[in-house]
């Protein structure tokens, strides 16, 4: 059994008031508070090992470059990469997408498919369009269900040997879906398509086993598994990773420089141009190291019993709409109260202390299909508790009972 | 008419009577209730400004050498904002209108809803307003 | 009279041994140190603030959301630009450079030139080499004399209603050579040509007013300037940023996004797709209200007469060879002894706690002209003493007598 | 011929002598200006390792059995560190080269030197050096 309160114990802004009770966060969809942990780890980085990576001689340098490598490595275990070479450090995830759809845009011909779900969101859509518009190939979407989950026969009708590659999410963040991405892999290998998995709401709450999914690339975002924000991580296959241009041109991506020709640098360098998010990355790892501590496993297990709670206590307000239902679901409810505007009860909600997000979270050729305008979405992380829901459903119905 | 001026200072005392944010919320959602809506024939595209989170239908007309504002918002908050903001510039020069401050909305407590950070389109809505002020300003000018 | 040793009190990173020695850091063009203000203020950042910024109506989002901007407009301040709309975050110059770079392969055609100087940084190379394959543009080179200045007659001569864009360092950080931008940005506006200053090296150390330059884009990088890594900054003439495309694509930087259109939005939003860097925004504010009070003009000062000290104390030793020795020089002296391997002498000195950095410094054209594999090079911030040169001059002639 | 492993021991007990760092790089230093020379037509193009910081030129022939190296690089400190590489795996049959590790480099207390962020080429040259044992045991085994 986890003891959330000793979790939560580690996490300095969650024990602050807002508007003058204390704060209800609810809002990790958007981004997770950070234990002390990483938060130290900063703060040590910067004490006493700052430096510039890579290239230099020098014992800072070295420190850094070695604290900064450890991460990489600590990130490819774990994703079970087969090899460190195959992380590279991002932002995060929109741009590790775009390294994606800008290196296949020397991989894409007039005639060539992508194929996306109705369910992205927007750094899941836009990186192919801008790449599609560049090429010529064209963008096919697999539509979803009212419940909000992919509809599997359209995805498999779409697949064909013109499709180059499948980019999905593997947890939906405005719906949470849970899509079946294993099958979804293997359909998009069978037509020789390379696929690509959105990784943003599902690392911070299930592990995962890049070699078992035999995915070609996966992302994740740091900000939203307890690390720092500015640092992500694009997992990609050797072969996939050697095959794409480098994105980003400058120094460490190159071997040798002249004006007549230069020379690309060996994986991972080629795709890290430029001084990097040094401490963000030295920090990843501690997060990393955090989450395993209390083990995903247990984080799943706890977040779906707290979620379905949750589920429960808001279902008794009248007039609540759940909207996403997909029998697969993690981490995020997001809902209506009749046709009360999103913005509204999150306003007020905020004045209550509690911490949602409302709109279309980057998604919002989801909230188009559903016809609204948006939703509330309450999203958890391990150290929310029953407490939280409770705030939470008092909240709303106080918001309901101003709005109506 | 009141003055611009006049017409926030009341405003002012009349919120001055709630000392909890419920209260101010709940009177704002009254004036949202009751701002009278914009014709349906301007809730259009081309009349939309567009927050991220709710958006803003606004409409102006000139009408004897006074600005007409009709508005309208998908969001009752936001709503009751426009209320206020119709109340104080609708049916006033267009030279007052585009020096006028919105001060007020910060004084009455509201400051967080006409941040330029908050993606509720009024900040746009009131910029757009004067836009209206300006143009109609310069046509009256041209015109004497 | 700055008072130097209340300065270096302020950075935690300094106060450490190295192999038995205390720390002297001479790799300040790599990167800077961090005084204790940034660094609470990173950790301020997630005790207090944490929350994604923008399209959020809760509490902490709306001071994270302020926090992050405030310190665009300190930096639209800092650079006197006109709009705070014209300065973009992004990871640092690499990825300003690469940003502008890529931007401009929408305005290049084949025929066009684009003019980079012999002395530039990889980061202000390589984008402009890929832009160039990319559109059939060509690469003209400034070369330079063998002080390492640029020949200001041949840039005039490559000047010509060809060139679409001139990309040049403020000062170079493998010579330290401060070029007469003012004098170049005038001469590309001449021909119609849009200018790109790299100002790594220049905004720790002089003032920058890009109206008063007129420049189009001027870079800069918080990790070179007390700030934290990850997080640097790109100005931008509002008229250019409007007329070049999109970057990256994502949440953040679109109006509205469907299947069949995406518009995107305004700007600085529509270059900064994707949850950015936010704590090291944050706390880039906070660098420059630092550098602020300390001014910059008395940090030049201060600086320059260091390295005329350091220059001197140097030109002591038997077969110094003083690489790069232009008119106009800051912040940098580059070496050699005889022809011992930089990167012997680099690992001595480390033995002996002093931090330099040796080899091409990512300039590899510059070592090519000169003929040598690389340099020693020292640069100094505002930390540094009279005594850090000292040891410098001691570990040298050290180095020097196991070596030779 | 001693074996990799008696090798690599003598050189450890040999800098065992050496208590400080300084007394230990002057001996590499020493090593590097006495390393037998790779032959000046194999100082060229193909037969670089490229580090960011120092070079090293390598160069490998297969003689009754073994296989001798010989190599060079423009920094005198990693010249001194291949000097006790070809130490070690010159002379030796392919098979031994391919499983030998080198931890001796460790030991003696120059870790960093082959760390793999170290960007003076020597653990490239460490790699390649295997990889001609391979190729060379590979040509071996196929011969019988
Ligand atoms: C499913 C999904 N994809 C992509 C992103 C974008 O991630 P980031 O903003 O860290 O680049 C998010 C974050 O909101 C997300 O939830
Ligand atoms: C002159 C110059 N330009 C560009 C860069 C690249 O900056 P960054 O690594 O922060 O992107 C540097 C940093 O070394 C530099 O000195």
């Amino acid at each position: 059994m986890l003891n959330i309160a000793k979790i939560r114990a580690q996490f300095p802004a969650l024990h602050q008031e807002v508007h003058g009770h204390p704060l209800v966060y609810l809002d990790n969809g958007a981004t997770t508070q950070k234990p002390q942990a990483v938060i130290d780890a900063i703060q040590q980085y910067y004490a006493e090992q700052n430096s510039n990576i890579h290239r230099g001689v020098h014992y800072l340098s070295q420190l850094a470059t070695d604290a900064y490598e450890a991460s990489r490595t600590c990130i490819q275990k774990h994703l079970n990469a087969q090899h460190s070479h195959e992380i590279i450090f991002t932002r995060g995830i929109t741009e590790a997408i775009n390294l994606v759809a800008h290196g296949f845009r020397s991989v894409l011909k007039i005639g060539d498919e992508i194929i996306v779900s109705t369910i992205e969101h927007h750094s899941n859509i836009v990186p192919w369009q801008m790449a599609c518009d560049a090429t010529g190939a064209k963008l096919q979407i697999i539509p979803m269900d009212e419940n909000g989950a992919l509809k599997m026969d359209a995805f498999h009708a779409l697949l064909s040997e013109k499709t180059k590659l499948v980019a999905v999410n593997h947890i939906s963040n405005a719906l949470g879906t849970i899509n079946p991405i294993k099958e979804m892999i293997d359909a998009a290998h069978q037509v020789g398509a390379a696929i690509l998995i959105d990784g943003a709401q599902a690392a911070p709450h299930l592990s995962i086993d890049v070699q078992e999914l035999d995915a070609d690339f996966y992302c994740i975002s740091g900000h939203k598994m307890y690390a720092p924000t500015g640092i992500g991580a694009l997992y990609g296959k050797e072969k996939w990773l050697n095959k794409i241009p480098p994105y980003q041109g400058g120094g460490e991506m190159i071997a040798t420089v002249s004006f007549e020709e230069t020379t690309y640098a060996d994986l991972p360098h080629k795709f890290e141009a430029g001084t990097p998010n040094i401490a963000g990355g030295v920090a990843f790892k501690t997060a990393i190291d955090w989450l395993n501590e209390i083990g995903l496993e247990n984080i799943a297990q706890y977040e779906s019993k707290l979620l379905q709670y949750a589920s429960e206590r808001l279902s008794e307000i009248d007039g609540f709409r759940l909207i996403g239902n997909a029998p697969q679901k993690a981490g995020v409810i997001s809902f209506m109260i009749n046709d009360l505007h999103p913005y509204d009860i999150g306003m007020i909600l905020d004045k209550l202390g509690i911490a949602v997000r409302t709109g279309h979270h980057c998604a919002q050729p989801v909230m188009d299909a559903f016809c609204i305008p948006g939703t509330v979405r309450a999203s958890l992380a391990i150290y929310n508790t029953k407490d939280d829901v409770d705030r939470l459903v008092e909240g709303v119905k106080k918001a309901k009972s101003m709005l109506s | 008419m009141a003055s611009i001026q006049d017409i926030q200072n009341d405003i002012i005392e009349e919120f001055d009577m709630f000392e909890e944010w419920m209260e101010k919320y709940e009177h704002i959602i009254e004036l949202g209730k009751t701002l009278p809506l914009i014709d349906a024939q301007y809730k259009k595209e081309e009349h939309i400004i567009k927050g991220c989170q709710s958006q803003v239908w606004l409409h102006a007309e000139f009408q004897n050498g006074n600005v007409i504002y009709t508005a309208d918002s998908d969001a009752i908050m936001t709503k009751g904002i426009i209320a206020l903001l119709v109340r104080t510039f609708s049916n006033q020069q267009p030279s007052k209108i585009v020096n006028a401050n919105t001060d007020f909305i910060d004084q009455i407590g509201l400051k967080e809803q006409l941040s330029p950070t908050r993606a509720n389109g009024l900040l746009s809505m009131v910029k757009q307003m004067k836009l209206y002020a300006l143009a109609f300003q310069s046509k009256n000018t041209n015109a004497c």
